[in-house]
Formats: structure tokens, sequence, C-alpha cells
């Protein structure tokens, strides 16, 4: 069923009881030409792609729990593609622009909010730094624009401007950020995935990955055994936990990341705004929460949930920065279990492994990233070739010595 | 020129002299202190603990294993490294922070409520006993915290936070309308 | 006037009148008044519109739980929005404003969306605005925004003031109702710490709105008499308005005391709000239960409330919620709210029982509707009669409020929010709390008890058993004797069948059964599904009263068991808490400690002005009359010290001691060049990578003594060095003998730097400190005239000859005093942050603008000093790396503008002559630039791709995020004195 | 732990005394070690769901470092000893 205006009109018009499920709730095959572990935004955009655009039919998804359970249900959902370093800016700004036109695509509003990301910077270093990364963006062609106090404070005049610690000197903006609905994002792709035919499995845990001769052949499943011809690991926090099925070993650590809504309030902020002298960031849902976040708790956990000393770390800095937000109510907290690079980008590649390639290493930012690297994942898996935007972000980078590393923070995960 | 160099307080810019106002929570800031730092070399953790222990007229903080600070009101910074050096020097590194550390004294009925709003340790009496000392965050702040008496303890804070530790110790004070002066000379 | 103050009862104050207003009408209560019992008995009905109708919404609860009835409280920036009404401590002067309606409350043009409602659906947003595509963020997406939210923030600068505070205990037990009470009792008569923390203003729990009696005092009274007695106890801490928002690792508690919520003029001296960290060796939940409602046609009109919140405002607050009230119900509890109303001489219309047969006795005289269902109500604004259905028949009664009772939900949030998930009880008819180990305890009827005699016993009994666990010894207590009840039981019923109109689950939000059937047709009929397609549950209440409906639903609409459908995820907070409670004091200039200098004051008193640095405040430069810009002040201040002589605050910079035989061996193998045969006496420049072979940090070496070295770190990482230092020391070479400590605080530090600085420093000075004597990078102890022991070292970052001078700290400013004095003769200048960058730039020292974590030693220059001899050292496998040596690494260079009058700034990207600008033309960029008032022209350090093969290439360095294109010469990044003959003259 | 973690030298102390550096079982390498050897141990970690074996420093309090033996899945703390006595231990 097509969803249009003239769709929700006419099944209201039938009381609402027309609708047909989002995705069918098929029993597993015997074989598939390609598995992906993990529904979220990037298992499912992996197989919606390799189905749409590398014209593969025989496609599952297998997901532990519910589609979107993961990181991609439980994100801050900024989208930017403002990177300084070659070896990403591409690559995020190829997402950027699926994302400009990926509602239409899938027939899903995933409710992209376009409205400006704004990065504030607080001394001259950040400054230059962040000249660095916008004159990084226009090289690839992305509008970056720096703006001055004055301009913030007439934009953003909530901000502290008179009485903060770290007092803000300006700002990095992009325009075309911003931010969209993320589990309409997980479920668009999924039933747009399942309407090319994929398997979306739920509850269905991978717990083995079976091969022969060096050649991965299938998984084990919490539903038995599914062969495969190829397999792809989008299991995000979860990728040493799968990868060790293979005897991977990876340049990952899982840690938790915590999130947080507050009540909802009428429009206040329009932006997301990125605080400089810290690393709170925010921005208000259509719903009407603030949604925040800061820094990662610290430790390797694959608990989804963090600890009160961060909690009170983030709102320390929210406050700094927006004093009004004091008066208002945090509704709810929640952590995800994301998993951390060695330099703080992703990985898309092949693997020792003949038939087994991967995707991880997303961090706190690969919400941003769903549709480029369902695409180039898609890409490497069909055609056995990484695609060009994502040609950095292979795995034998650290060996290499090509470590992509924005944040200067050397190879210590929670660093990054 | 041979004129002696003044030295000031980390504190003179934050307390009026002589202020005279003195509440039942009051914090008291000792001018002049002695502090050395006194770390034990390996294996010698035990004998330096237990000479450091009748040292004469000094107060011992525990900061880690083998390491303490030696805090001296009597001896001037110069006297308690000699006196140190004379006891320990085979067995410790002694290093003067005489004036990288700042004595700060708190004490009152309410000493433990005000150092709660900044202090993550149980500072139940019975918990935290007199004598006991240890490195603790206070706010976003390292401090040695030592319990001197039965509701005083004492404070030591690195010189460039000692200001911000002042500020925070009068905001958690506030509610008891805490008092603050430098000590009275002596 | 319907609702009403009854006439006599209640805990309210009634010789205490208070003044409130609500949206402009002012209106009276009592003290001990919430504002919801308050707005009742002035017969104000309707206090919200909902958040997707903007349906008409009263009162529903008597608690935290409270869905419809939410308000702005405040004036201006003390503005609360969204706060319960049912919580809200009333005050005298209390100024509440109605939410989410417009124009006004009664007439609000929002509640056209009611009509749209067929078109609404769960998830309609998904599946429309498309098209066209710009319509998205023009038309779509702004009316969408518009109709977002309830309150509105203000977004002022808070006026109020909050703190934080730890608290220890040895059994935390959260709820003072008949368990919390008996179990705080107990606990505390053993000699326990015991902290009772309550949300509620008052303590008691549910004592305070019970009517059967406990041994021979009414249940207020016993209520009364055991808090009396846990005060007097010198080990029990009582917290009321203490709401226990969160539980943590480790049995910590996350708590929010309501410190000055209730007060009109707060006191300066108290902050509005306290957040607690309480850390407890066990806790008991006493949280309660909650009752649950029904759903039904029409639930959602005001007059639509809790049976058992009637009975609260009845028996607690001496309200009346109507003057005729229905009582919809499946157990026993509508039949106590029913005899307790009509106790207090309310009319009960009706009592319509879903189940068949029950054996619960109603009030004389009241008629009783066996097998009925409610399904649709009257009135617009608020309720005036109800339909009820039974065996296919129709009947409307009229009352003016219906109190529904549809069982019980034990209140076990906390309990599940660390992962354990909620156990469906068939027995119970409710979810509980699973064994979460000995840590928390779940009492009362948090625990599934309901009559007040079974929880004072289990209180009792879980909490002499922590006691007894915790090894202290309790006394057997009898409990007190309660007067007959019956235990409640009830019928579970999802939904009231045959609804006419809309029967809401969640109100808040404007979830009916109709979404959530949907939500369940189109696939999202996992819990977690049904929740985000339909929002259910994720209001401002957080499902405290929708949830377990929502999945009794699931389950019914799918032939299932509630247990196979399970609750959704319980998170922090139990109820939403303000953001300035959980910051506590840091904020403004408070968010976070100030490091000043010893020579702080000496620069304010010379006129600096300061630049964060860090944590510091450190000079920036030191304007004098008639300099109206940085550049004037800086550039005077360069030129003066390449001239004469300048004195610079440089006590920011990390210092660290180390001692001990193996302290050379430690350095050696932390630093990438060699140090271990550093003679003493002598400094040298060093430099430390990471592991992965990238540059760390850079800072000097001063040997003092054989076994004992002082190196200084950048003012940035001071402690990371620091740390990175003791693991090297404890965890990598355990084995090397070495100790270390930061003297960071203990010295204040001075560069004098110029060619007249040895003047300057000799004036001071016992010591011989000629070239001869002190030649560059000599290092060693001097005394200063006047007895002062100092350190002093030759050693420069501007490249002039310069000494740097460490003096106690506490003498800094009397020494940099007499610096001053001794230099007027020779024109000496305080200079601050900006000269000292500029200084460096021009003799290409780097900062960390160039070393920024991505760059090699060779990159930056120093490739000959990393020791190829040395077995190891931090980062030297894996600096061998390909990509770590390839030949097209950028490498650090000089630029100067072409044209002498262009300028360059840090950011700018590099190009090739002629090529477009992209990322794969990219050559690399500016790390710092200055106007170099020594050459007059702007000068700027960058890293270009194999940058040192192409000194003398014109290169274009373009910043497009300013517009700006400039041609440069790629030059060597050294401007002035590549000889170094200033630095060792 | 996450919230407290009782330190051998301190006492019972709030997480954010700590700062965390990582997996404690890492050995550094001798410098002759394989080009792979040292790869490993500077980028490649087991990142176990269960017990795990971390370096936490008590920047706050002794300043020492400690290794943190607890479950990643559940926080729950087993133990928490000096860095520097499970190095020797480790070496011999
Ligand atoms: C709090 C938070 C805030 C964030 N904010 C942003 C942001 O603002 N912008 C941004 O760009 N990014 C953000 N991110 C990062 C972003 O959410 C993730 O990088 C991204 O969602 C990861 O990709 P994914 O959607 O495929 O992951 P997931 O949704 O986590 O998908 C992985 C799936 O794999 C499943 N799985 C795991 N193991 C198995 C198994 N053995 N068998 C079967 N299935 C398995 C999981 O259940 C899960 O559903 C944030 C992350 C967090 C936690
Ligand atoms: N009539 C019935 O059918 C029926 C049904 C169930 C219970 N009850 C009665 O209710 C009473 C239950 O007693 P109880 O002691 O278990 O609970 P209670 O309801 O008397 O007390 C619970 C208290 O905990 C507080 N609270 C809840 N969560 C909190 C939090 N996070 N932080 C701080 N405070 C919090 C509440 O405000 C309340 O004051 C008994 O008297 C029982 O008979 C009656
Ligand atoms: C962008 C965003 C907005 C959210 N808004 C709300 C909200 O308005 N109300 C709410 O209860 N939860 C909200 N949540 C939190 C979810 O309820 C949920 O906690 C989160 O997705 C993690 O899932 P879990 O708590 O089930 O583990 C939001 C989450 C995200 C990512
Ligand atoms: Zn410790």
């Amino acid at each position: 069923m097509r969803y249009s205006a003239f769709s929700i009109v006419k099944n209201a018009l039938s009381g609402n009881l027309n609708w047909k499920p989002a995705w069918r709730q098929p029993e597993p095959k015997p074989f598939y030409d390609v598995i992906i572990v993990g529904g979220g935004g990037h298992g499912l955009a992996t197989a919606y792609y390799l189905a749409r655009e590398f014209g593969l039919k025989n496609i599952a998804v297998l997901e532990k729990g519910y589609l979107g359970s993961g990181n991609v249900g439980r994100n801050t959902t900024i989208v930017r593609s403002n990177y300084m370093l070659s070896g990403n800016e591409p690559f995020y700004e190829f997402s950027m622009k699926l994302w400009e036109g990926m509602e239409r695509d899938l027939n899903y509003n995933a409710m992209l909010s376009q409205r400006g990301v704004i990065n504030l910077y607080h001394n001259d270093g950040q400054r230059d730094a962040y000249v660095r990364r916008g004159n990084a963006m226009w090289m690839e062609g992305v509008p970056a624009e720096l703006l001055d106090r004055a301009a913030l404070q007439k934009m953003l005049p909530f901000l502290n401007f008179d009485h903060a610690r770290f007092p803000i000197m300006g700002g990095l903006l992009q325009k075309r950020g911003g931010t969209a609905r993320h589990d309409a994002v997980a479920w668009g792709y999924a039933r747009a995935a399942d309407r090319l035919g994929v398997d979306l499995i739920q509850n269905c845990e991978v717990t083995g990955i079976r091969r022969e001769n060096g050649v991965v052949t299938g998984v084990e499943t919490s539903k038995g055994f599914i062969g495969c011809g190829k397999l792809g690991l989008a299991a995000a926090g979860n990728t040493s936990r799968v990868g060790e099925m293979a005897d991977l070993k990876l340049p990952i650590e899982s840690h938790v990341l915590q999130a947080f809504v507050t009540e909802g309030l009428k429009p206040a902020i329009d932006h997301v705004i990125t605080y400089g002298a810290g690393h709170f960031y925010i921005s208000q849902s259509d719903k009407g929460g603030l949604v925040f976040g800061g820094e990662i708790d610290g430790y390797n956990s694959y608990a989804q949930r963090g600890n009160l000393a961060t909690v009170e770390h983030v709102m320390e800095e929210g406050v700094a920065m927006i004093p009004g937000l004091s008066r208002v109510r945090v509704l709810r907290s929640w952590g995800g279990v994301m998993d951390m690079s060695m330099d703080g980008s992703p990985i898309i590649s092949q693997t020792p492994i003949d038939n087994l390639y991967l995707n991880c290493g997303w961090c706190y930012g690969g919400f941003k990233a769903t549709p480029a690297s369902g695409w180039c994942f898609a890409h490497l898996i069909a055609k056995d070739e990484t695609h060009p935007v994502a040609r950095f972000l292979r795995l034998d980078r650290f060996e290499r010595g090509y470590p992509i590393d924005e944040r200067g923070a050397g190879p210590q995960p929670n660093l990054h | 020129m041979t004129k002696p160099y003044i030295s000031g307080h980390a504190l003179d810019a934050r307390i009026p002299v002589e202020s005279g106002i003195r509440a039942v929570d009051h914090l008291e800031v000792p001018r002049e202190y002695a502090v050395a730092l006194v770390m034990a070399m390996e294996g010698e953790e035990a004998a330096v603990g237990a000479g450091l222990a009748v040292a004469g007229d000094v107060s011992l903080r525990f900061i880690g294993p083998g390491e303490w600070l030696a805090l001296s009101q009597s001896e001037t910074p110069e006297e308690l490294h000699r006196n140190l050096s004379l006891l320990l020097a085979d067995n410790a590194y002694i290093v003067d922070q005489s004036d990288g550390r700042v004595v700060l004294r708190l004490s009152g009925p309410n000493v433990r409520r005000i150092l709660a709003k900044g202090i993550g340790i149980d500072l139940h009496p019975a918990v935290f006993e007199i004598g006991a000392s240890s490195n603790v965050l206070c706010g976003h702040i390292s401090i040695n915290l030592s319990r001197t008496g039965e509701n005083e303890f004492e404070l030591i804070v690195m010189r460039s936070f000692a200001e911000s530790l002042f500020d925070d110790l009068r905001l958690m004070g506030r509610e008891f309308d805490l008092s603050v002066d430098f000590s009275a000379q002596g | 006037m319907t609702a009403s103050r009854l006439p006599s009862g209640g805990l309210v104050d009634r010789g205490s009148t208070l003044s409130f207003r609500f949206d402009g009408r002012v209106m009276s209560g009592f003290a001990g008044d919430t504002l919801a019992s308050a707005l009742l008995a002035n017969d104000q009905l309707l206090i919200g519109r909902s958040f997707k109708y903007h349906r008409p919404r009263g009162i529903v609860t008597a608690g935290a739980s409270e869905p419809n009835a939410l308000v702005a409280i405040g004036k201006g920036a003390s503005t609360d929005p969204n706060t319960k009404a049912t919580v809200a401590e009333l005050y005298d002067g209390l100024d509440a404003r109605s939410q989410n309606r417009w124009p006004s409350l009664k007439y609000d043009l929002g509640a056209m969306n009611g009509l749209l409602s067929p078109f609404l659906g769960a998830g309609f947003y998904y599946k429309t605005f498309m098209w066209p595509a710009s319509f998205w963020e023009k038309v779509y997406e702004p009316v969408i925004r518009k109709a977002a939210g309830l309150g509105r923030a203000v977004l002022e600068r808070d006026p109020g003031s909050y703190e934080k505070c730890w608290a220890h205990c040895d059994l935390l037990v959260v709820g003072s109702g008949p368990a919390g009470l008996m179990a705080a009792l107990v606990a505390g008569r053993a000699g326990l710490r015991v902290i009772l923390a309550d949300e509620d203003f008052r303590p008691g729990g549910s004592l305070l709105a019970e009517t059967i009696r406990v041994g021979d005092a009414s249940p207020q009274v016993f209520a009364e008499t055991s808090i009396a007695e846990l005060r007097s106890l010198p080990n029990v801490t009582i917290m009321p308005r203490t709401t226990v928002f969160g539980w943590y690792d480790d049995n910590v508690f996350g708590a929010v005391e309501q410190v000055q919520k209730h007060v009109a003029v707060p006191q300066a001296k108290l902050p509005v709000e306290r957040l607690w960290r309480i850390a407890a060796k066990r806790a008991l939940l006493a949280t309660g239960a909650e009752e649950r409602p029904l759903v039904f046609g029409g639930n959602d009109k005001p007059g639509v409330m809790m049976a058992g919140a009637m009975r609260t405002y009845a028996n607690r607050f001496g309200v009346a919620a109507g003057k005729s009230v229905a009582i919809f119900a499946n157990g026993s509890a509508g039949y106590q709210a029913a005899h307790d109303l009509t106790a207090h001489g309310m009319e009960i219309a009706a009592i319509i029982d879903s189940r068949a047969d029950a054996a619960d006795v109603a009030p004389a005289g009241v008629r009783v509707i066996r097998s009925g269902s409610v399904i649709d109500t009257q009135g617009r604004q608020r309720l005036s009669g109800v339909v009820v259905e039974r065996s296919g028949f129709e009947e409307t009664i009229a009352c003016d409020a219906i109190g529904m009772s549809g069982g019980w939900n034990p209140v076990i949030h906390l309990a599940c929010q660390r992962g354990a998930k909620a156990l469906w009880s068939q027995e119970l008819q409710t979810f509980l709390a699973p064994d979460v180990g000995n840590g928390l305890v779940v009492a009362g009827s948090a625990a599934g008890h309901y009559t007040l005699a079974a929880c004072l016993a289990d209180g009792a009994a879980k909490a002499a058993a922590i006691a007894a666990d915790l090894g202290f010894s309790v006394a057997v207590q009898a409990l007190p004797v309660v007067g007959e009840e019956v235990d409640p039981s009830f019928t579970a019923l999802w939904y009231s069948p045959g609804a006419k109109a809309k029967a809401f689950v969640d109100f808040q939000n404007d979830v009916h059964v109709k979404n959530i059937g949907l939500a369940l047709r189109e696939g999202f009929g996992h819990v977690e599904h049904a929740k985000r397609y339909t929002t259910n549950g994720m209001a401002t209440d957080q499902g405290k009263l929708s949830g377990i409906n929502a999945t009794g639903l699931l389950a019914a609409m799918q032939g299932i068991s509630p247990a196979d459908v399970g609750t959704t995820t319980f998170r922090p907070f139990y109820t939403p808490v303000a953001l300035g409670a959980l910051a506590g004091t840091s904020r403004d200039e408070h968010a976070a400690p100030v490091r000043k200098s010893p020579l702080y004051g000496w620069a304010e008193k010379n006129g600096a002005v300061f630049a964060e640095s860090g944590l510091w405040y450190r000079p920036a430069y030191f304007p004098r009359h008639g300099e109206k810009t940085w550049r004037e002040s800086t550039d005077r201040e360069v030129v003066n010290v390449r001239q004469n002589v300048g004195l610079c605050d440089v006590s920011t910079l990390g210092k660290i001691e180390i001692f001990g035989p193996d302290a050379a061996e430690f350095l050696n193998r932390l630093y990438c060049n060699p140090v271990l045969k550093l003679p003493v006496g002598k400094a040298r420049y060093g430099l430390m990578l990471r592991e992965d072979g990238m540059v760390y940090d850079d800072g000097t070496v001063s040997r003092l003594s054989p076994g004992h070295f002082f190196v200084t770190t950048t003012t940035a990482l001071a402690g990371g060095v620091m740390s990175h230092m003791e693991y090297c020391a404890q965890v990598l070479w355990p084995d090397l003998k070495v100790r270390f400590c930061s003297s960071t605080d203990q010295w204040a530090q001075m560069a004098i730097a110029g060619p007249k600085a040895r003047l300057v420093v000799q004036a001071l000075v016992e010591d011989d400190i000629s070239d001869a004597a002190f030649p560059f990078l000599a290092a060693g102890i001097v005394t200063l005239k006047g007895g002062l022991t100092a350190r002093l070292f030759r050693i420069s970052f501007s490249g002039e000859l310069a000494f740097e001078l460490a003096v106690p700290a506490g003498s800094g400013a009397a020494v940099a005093d007499a610096i001053m004095e001794e230099g007027r003769a020779h024109g000496i200048c305080a200079y601050g942050l900006e000269a000292l960058n500029v200084l460096r730039i021009e003799k290409g020292h780097v900062t960390h603008a160039e070393f920024d974590g991505r760059v090699t030693p060779d990159d930056a220059g120093f490739g000959r000093m990393v020791s190829a001899q040395k077995p190891d050292f931090i980062g030297k496998r894996l600096s061998t790396r390909y990509g770590l040596t390839a030949a097209d690494r950028m490498q650090m260079v000089g630029l100067k503008p072409v044209e002498a009058d262009q300028h360059i700034r840090a950011g700018a990207h590099l190009l090739r002559e002629g090529a477009k600008p992209s990322t794969l033309n990219d050559q690399g960029y500016v790390s710092s630039a200055c106007f170099s008032p020594t050459l007059g022209h702007d000068i700027a350090l960058a890293f270009l791709k194999s940058g040192r093969e192409r000194y003398g290439e014109r290169i274009v360095v373009w910043d497009k995020l300013a517009g700006a294109e400039v041609v440069a010469e790629v030059c060597t990044p050294v401007f002035v004195d590549p000889g170094n003959a200033r630095l060792n003259s | 732990m996450a919230s407290l973690i009782p330190c051998p030298h301190c006492g019972v102390r709030p997480k954010e005394e700590f700062s965390i550096r990582g997996d404690a079982s890492l050995v550094r390498p001798h410098p002759e070690a394989s080009d792979e050897t040292w790869h490993e141990y500077v980028h490649i970690r087991t990142n176990p769901r269960g017990r795990y074996r971390e370096h936490w420093q008590h920047v706050a309090g002794c300043r020492r470092w400690l290794v943190v033996e607890r479950d990643t899945a559940t926080h729950t703390v087993f133990s928490v000893t000096d860095g520097a006595a499970a190095a020797r231990e480790e070496s011999r």
C-alpha cells in the first residue's frame, strides 16, 4: 500500500481498518544469498539498497530484538556533513545527499528537518579548527558559514552570552544539517526493503557463524541455522561479540552513551546546537521534547544504561550553555551501546574471512550515516569492491597507519 | 637590591583583613603553614610511615600509598624540609609544597552538612574518625580532607584552585551563615 | 457549584487561608492543599487541554501520575511549565496558568484537531507530507512544530539557585506510607542509619487518606506519632518533598528535594531544589500502588477521576470531587470509595461494576449495576452524565463526576530501572518487580500487598530482615492492630466494551484504543513498537496510568497473556526533574573551577586583559594608554621583546619533579629523544609520543641532580602528562625506581626574554649568569639577592636570549615587581599570550595548534630528534608504519603572502595555483598565522603535502569561509633568526 | 560500579574521582616483537560482554592506577586492586 495524503483520507473513511502491515513477519528460509546481521538503520538500509540498487533478491535481515531496537532507536537524531578530514567528509556528504531524497525514495516520511547545525566555539584555537573544518567542507562543495558572536546573539538569544565561564565567541553553521525522526528511518527502510522482498526476521539472535574451509556458509541463530552466500555484520554496539563468532579481532570497544528528553515544550530551540566548552548538544523534536546528550560514560559496557555522575555532568553543561534550561524538566534518560573505534571513525570493509563483510565503528555518529552506510555496504557486498566515498574506511587502516582521527585523541576509544 | 620578597597568601584577594566576625560555623585560613610532600622510596614505605609518626611537631595527611603531606605551623618551610630530611633523607624524597598548597580549616556544628554538598565520602563521625585524612574530590576540585577534631576538618588545596574552592565553600556554607577569616596571628 | 469544599474534615488547616490565581482568577484554599485540591474546592474542573486534540481535561489523580492537570506556575524567569497541579503544594500568591490552548482555556481553536482525528491516527505523519519536497520545510514542518509541546519554556536566566548533596545510610526507605513508616521504625529502633524519603510534602502516604483505624487511633494520628518517633531518633532522617527519581549502580539513588518550591518568596540562602545522591547499603521501596484507570468511551472529560483520588480529595483535603458521583469499578476499591464519599455526605449516583457477581457491599441505598459498562459520557467541558450499557440496554445516569477503579499497579518503577523486567502475576493481575538482589527490596502495596495490615507487616518484616542481615539485632515488636478490612480484589478489565466515544488509554498524548489497534494491524504489535508508533506512555507522566493498560490491550487484542507482551522499559526519571537541580551550583561563571596563577594579581595590577586557557585565566595582552586594539598592544609587546626585554607569566606550564635512581631511564623511555645522558645543570627540549607514534606533548627536561629531574609540560596537557607518567611508572614499568609529584602550584615561573634579559636577571641573581657560566640550556638553582632560593633555566620560546625564573609561588608577585623595577631602565614590558604566540610563530616554534594529535615528529620537522639508538620508547614501534612515514604526508612549512599586505588566517586550506578546490586537490592547511611586527607582514605555519620539498613554491591559501584567496610563498617555518644568534647571545 | 569504586587505598569513592583508560589485560610487547603483536597491543580489543579487567586511575584520590575487574553487562565490580601490584604479578 502506497502512503499518501490520499491513502490517509481513504483509510480514515473506512475506519482505518484496512491498513496493511508495514512489513511481513516471515519465518526464516533455509538459505539466503545475503544475510545482514542487525535490524538497525544500517542493516535495514543495506538490505534495501542491495535489493534496489544492486538487484539482489534473496536477502534477510536478522534482528535479535525488535526492528530499530538498537541505536537507531535511541540516538539524538543529528544529521550533518561537517567533518574535517578528507577520509570522512566525502562520505558524510554523500549521506547528506541521500537523506535529501530518501523520504520520497522510501515513500515514508522520516521528517528530515534541515534546521541547521551550529557548533559553538569559545577560544581562538577552536575557531581556527572550525575554520579549517568549514573550509574542508567547502572543498567538498558543502556550504558552511562562520558566525560571529553578534550574529549568534541575534539568532540564539537564549545562549549564555553574559555570564559564561567560557564565553561564546562564535559558531560554525551548516544550514543543511538538522535532525530526522529516528524510528521512522528504521521503519521506512524496513517497509521499503520488505516491499522489495527482503525478509526481516525479528527476535532472531545470531549466536554463531559457520565457516567451511575458511569461508562463511551461514549463521546459527535462536531460530536455528540459516545458510547464506554472503554475510554482512551491521550489529553496531555488539560488533565485537558477533565478530568473535568468526574469530575476528576488532579495533572496537563497546561504550554506553546516554541521551535525554525533556517534557514537551512549545518550540523554543530551532537549531541543533553543540557546546564547544564541553560535550553538550541539543535540539527540539517535532513533538516538543528537547533532545540532548553529552559525553559517554567512559567505561566499557553492554548495558543500555548509564550512571548519575554523567547525567549531572551533562546537565551542568546544558545549563552552562543555556541558562534558561534550568527550569526545564528532563523526562527520561536512556543509554545506547556503541562500537567506539580506535580513531573515532567508522569501518566499512571486507575482512580476512571470505564472504564476511563488516560495517561497524560508528561511535556516536552513525545515525547521519545511515543512508550512505547502507549504500556503500551494499555496494561492497554486491560487487566485492569498495565504494569510492568509503575507500578510506577500511579495517586495515590502523595497521597501515592511516587513522582518520577527527579529534586527534589517538587509539583510546573513550577519548573520541 | 637586597630587600626580602614579601610572600603573599593565595586568598589575599578574597578574605578581608581581620573581618573579626565569627559565626558558629567558621572557615579559618591559617596564613603560615609549612607543607612538605614526603614520598617513600620503594620498599621504605613502612619505615617512612613509622618515622613520620614520631616526627615532632608535624601533622600528617595521607595522600596515597607511601605518600604523605607533612604539615607544621611552628616551623618554616626550610626548617620543616631540613628536619624531615634529617629524619628520612635516605628513605624518602621530600618536596617543599608550602607555596603550592593552601590550608583551610572548617569547623562548627553543621560542618558535615556543609561538606556533604561537595564531598562524596561518608563523613559520619563513626566512619571518618578524628585523625583520618584522604584525598577527595570537593565539587570539581581535588583536595586533601582530614578530620582534626570533633567537628573540625582541614582542607588542603592546590594554590591555583584556592580561590575557587574558597568560593565553593562559602556557597556550601551560605545556608548556615558560614563566616570566614584568616587565623589570628600565631 | 458541584465540586466543593466539604464542611469539615481533612488535613488542611482551615484557619490558614491562602489566596492564589488560576488563569488570572483569584481563588482561595487552605494550607495543606495541593493546587489541585484547591482548584476542585473552587469548582474549577477544566484545567488544561490535551496534546494532540486539545480536548478539555480536568484532574484525574491526586498524585505524581497526573497526566492532565498540568499548569505553568510562577512568573517570568521563575516559570515552571508542565507542573502537575496534583503535587503542587499551595502557597499564598501562587500564580498558575493553563497551557496548550489558544486563545483561552475555554475556547481553544486547537480543538479543531479533534475533528480531524480520523486522519491523525497513529503514525499518520510518516505516511504523508512528502510531496512536494520543498513543502516539508516551508509548510508542513512549521505547522507540525507549532502544535508541539504543552507548556512554554521561558528560557531566561533562572533566578533560583540549586545545590547538590551526598548522603549515606544503611537503609533508604522510599515512601512513607504504612509499609515505609513501619520499616523505618523497625530499622530506626534497631540503630540503622535510616533515610525515609517521600515526594509528598506531608509524610504518611496513603494513611493520610485512609479511614481504617490503626491501633486505637486514626491512620492520620498513627502516621503522626510514627513520624514523631522517627524524628526523635538521631539515626533517622526524614526527607519530605524528596522524590527518589533513579536507582543507579552500586545502590546509589538520585533524589531531588523541593526545598522552596512551595514558597512565594524563596530565601536567598537556600536553594530552590536540592539534588541528593544517596549511597545506601540497602533500600526498601515502599512506593505503594497506583490505581488503574478504566478504558471506556468518553473517559477523558473533566469530572472523570480515579476513585481513589476522590477518596483522597475527600478524606485528606476535605474536598468533594462532585456532588453526585458515579463509580465505575471492577473491584472492591470502588466500593470503598463509595463508602467514604457517602460518609462525607456526597451522593453516589450508582456503582457500575463490570463484574457479574461480587461480594462487595455498597453503601446503603446505593444502586449497583452489575456487568455494567460505561460506553459514553455526557457534557462538554465537564461531565454531566454517563451512558451505561448492560445486557444490551443503555441507560443514562446523571452525575457530575465519575470515579473509576480498574485495579492496582504496584509502583515498581525504580526497581526496574537497572535492566530487570517486570513480571506478570496472573494471581494479582498485575506486574510485580522481579528479584533484583538484596540491595533493593520492595514492600507493601508496591509488592502486591493491598491491605493496610499486610503493608504494615510487610514493611516491618522486610526491614527486620535487612537489619539482621547488616548485623543489627532487632527486638521483636508487636504490630498495631488494624480495623477490619477486605483484601481488595479485582478482575482485570482492559477495555470496557461497546464504547460510543473515544476510549483513551494515554490521556495526555490522546492515545485511544483504536490507535493501539491500528498499531497492531500495521505490524507495530511489539510493546515497544506500539509505544513508539502511538506515543502511548511517552508523555510527561511516562505511562504511569496508561502503560499497563496498553500492555493489557495488546494482549487482549492478540488473545495472549500480558506476560507475553511485557512492559516497556522503565527508565529514570521516576518523575521529571529540573535540569537546574541536576546541575547544582555549576552554572554561569561557576560552571568550572577557575585556576589562577600566583602572578594573576600582579598581571591585573599591570593592566592585563585575561583570556581563558583551559581552567586558567592567563594575561592575553597588557594594553597601554592610547592602545585601542589587542593588535596594537601585541605588536608593541613583540617589538619590545625583540628590541629590549619582556616579562611573561609562564606559571601555568605543567611542572613535574621526578626522583629516583631510575629517573633518567624512565624519562628516556617516555620521550622520543634521548634524555639518559642529560648532564646535571642542563635542560633539553623533550618530545613525547603516544604509543601510536603521533606527538602527544612537548616541554623541557632539566636535570637538577643525578636522581632529580624537573620537567615542564604544556599548560593544556599538564594533567594528562602527569597521568600518563603515572601509568607508565605504575603499570608499564613497575620495576623502575621512580617517584614524582606535580609542583605546578609551588612555583611562580616567569620568562624574561629579549636582548637585555641578562642585564635584568643578573641584577637580581647572586650567581654568575654570563653566557659562559650559564649558557643556552643551562638549568640550576640560584639565589636571589635578598636570600630567596630560585630555579633558573636558560630556555627560550621566543627565540630571544631568555631565562625562565621560578620562585616559590607566594613570592612570585614580589619578584615580578622587582624584575619590572629593575627592567624599567632597559625598557621592560609585560607581555601576554598573544605576543608569546606571535614570537613563537616568528621563530617557527610549535604549540598544540600544530601538535593536534595527528602529527608525527617528522611532520613538524623533528624527525632527526627521534632517537634511532634507543631500544624502546613510547611510540617507537608504531611510528614506523607505512602511513606515518609516507612521502606525501603533510609537513610543516612557513608561508608568507606574496603581496605583503594580504592576510592569512589559520584554518585556511592550501591549493596548487590554478587547481579547482576539491577534497582531492586539497594540499594542506594553515595551523597558525599572525601579523609579524618584526617582518611587517603576515606569516603562517602550515602543513603541506611533502612540504619541505616545496620551499619557494607559490601556493593558494584558500579561505572560502572568509571568501579569501591569497597567494603565498612556501618557506622555512623559521622566520626570525634561523641561525639562533639571538638565542645564544 | 559506575557509581562507586572501592579504591584499595582510599575506600569507596564516587566514579567522578576516577579516569578510565581501558583494557587492563594488555601487556606492552617487547620492543622486538612482531608488527602484528604491536598492532594488536595498540589497536585490538577483546571487548567482552561479561568479566573484564579495566585500568582506572584514582586521579582525585591516591593517583594510583587500579585494575578494576567487573562485568560489562551488569556493572558488578568483582575486585579492585593496585595496578602496579597487578603488573608485577603479571611480569612474574
Ligand atoms: C545516545 C546516542 C546518541 C546518538 N546520537 C547520534 C546523533 O545525534 N547523530 C548520529 O549521527 N549518530 C548518533 N548516534 C549514533 C547512531 O545511533 C549509531 O551510530 C547508529 O544508529 C548505528 O547504526 P545502526 O542504526 O545500524 O545500529 P543499531 O540500531 O544499534 O543496529 C544494530 C542492531 O543489531 C542488532 N544485533 C546486535 N547483535 C545481534 C545479533 N547477534 N543477532 C542479531 N541482531 C543483532 C541489535 O539488536 C541492533 O538492533 C548516537 C548513539 C547513541 C547511543
Ligand atoms: N483500597 C484498596 O483497594 C487499596 C489498594 C492498594 C493499596 N491500598 C492501601 O494503600 C496503602 C499502601 O501502603 P504503602 O506503604 O505500600 O504505600 P503508600 O501508597 O501508602 O505510600 C507510598 C508513598 O510513596 C511515595 N512515593 C512513591 N514513589 C516515590 C518516589 N519515587 N520517591 C519518593 N516518594 C515516593 C508516595 O508519594 C507515597 O507517599 C495501604 O494502606 C493499603 O491498604 C489500598
Ligand atoms: C529523539 C528521541 C526523542 C524521544 N522523545 C521521547 C518522548 O517524547 N517521550 C518519551 O517518553 N521518550 C522519548 N524518547 C525515549 C524513548 O522513550 C526511549 O527511552 C529510547 O528510545 C530508548 O529506548 P528504551 O528506553 O526502550 O531502551 C525519545 C528518544 C529519542 C531518541
Ligand atoms: Zn585511591
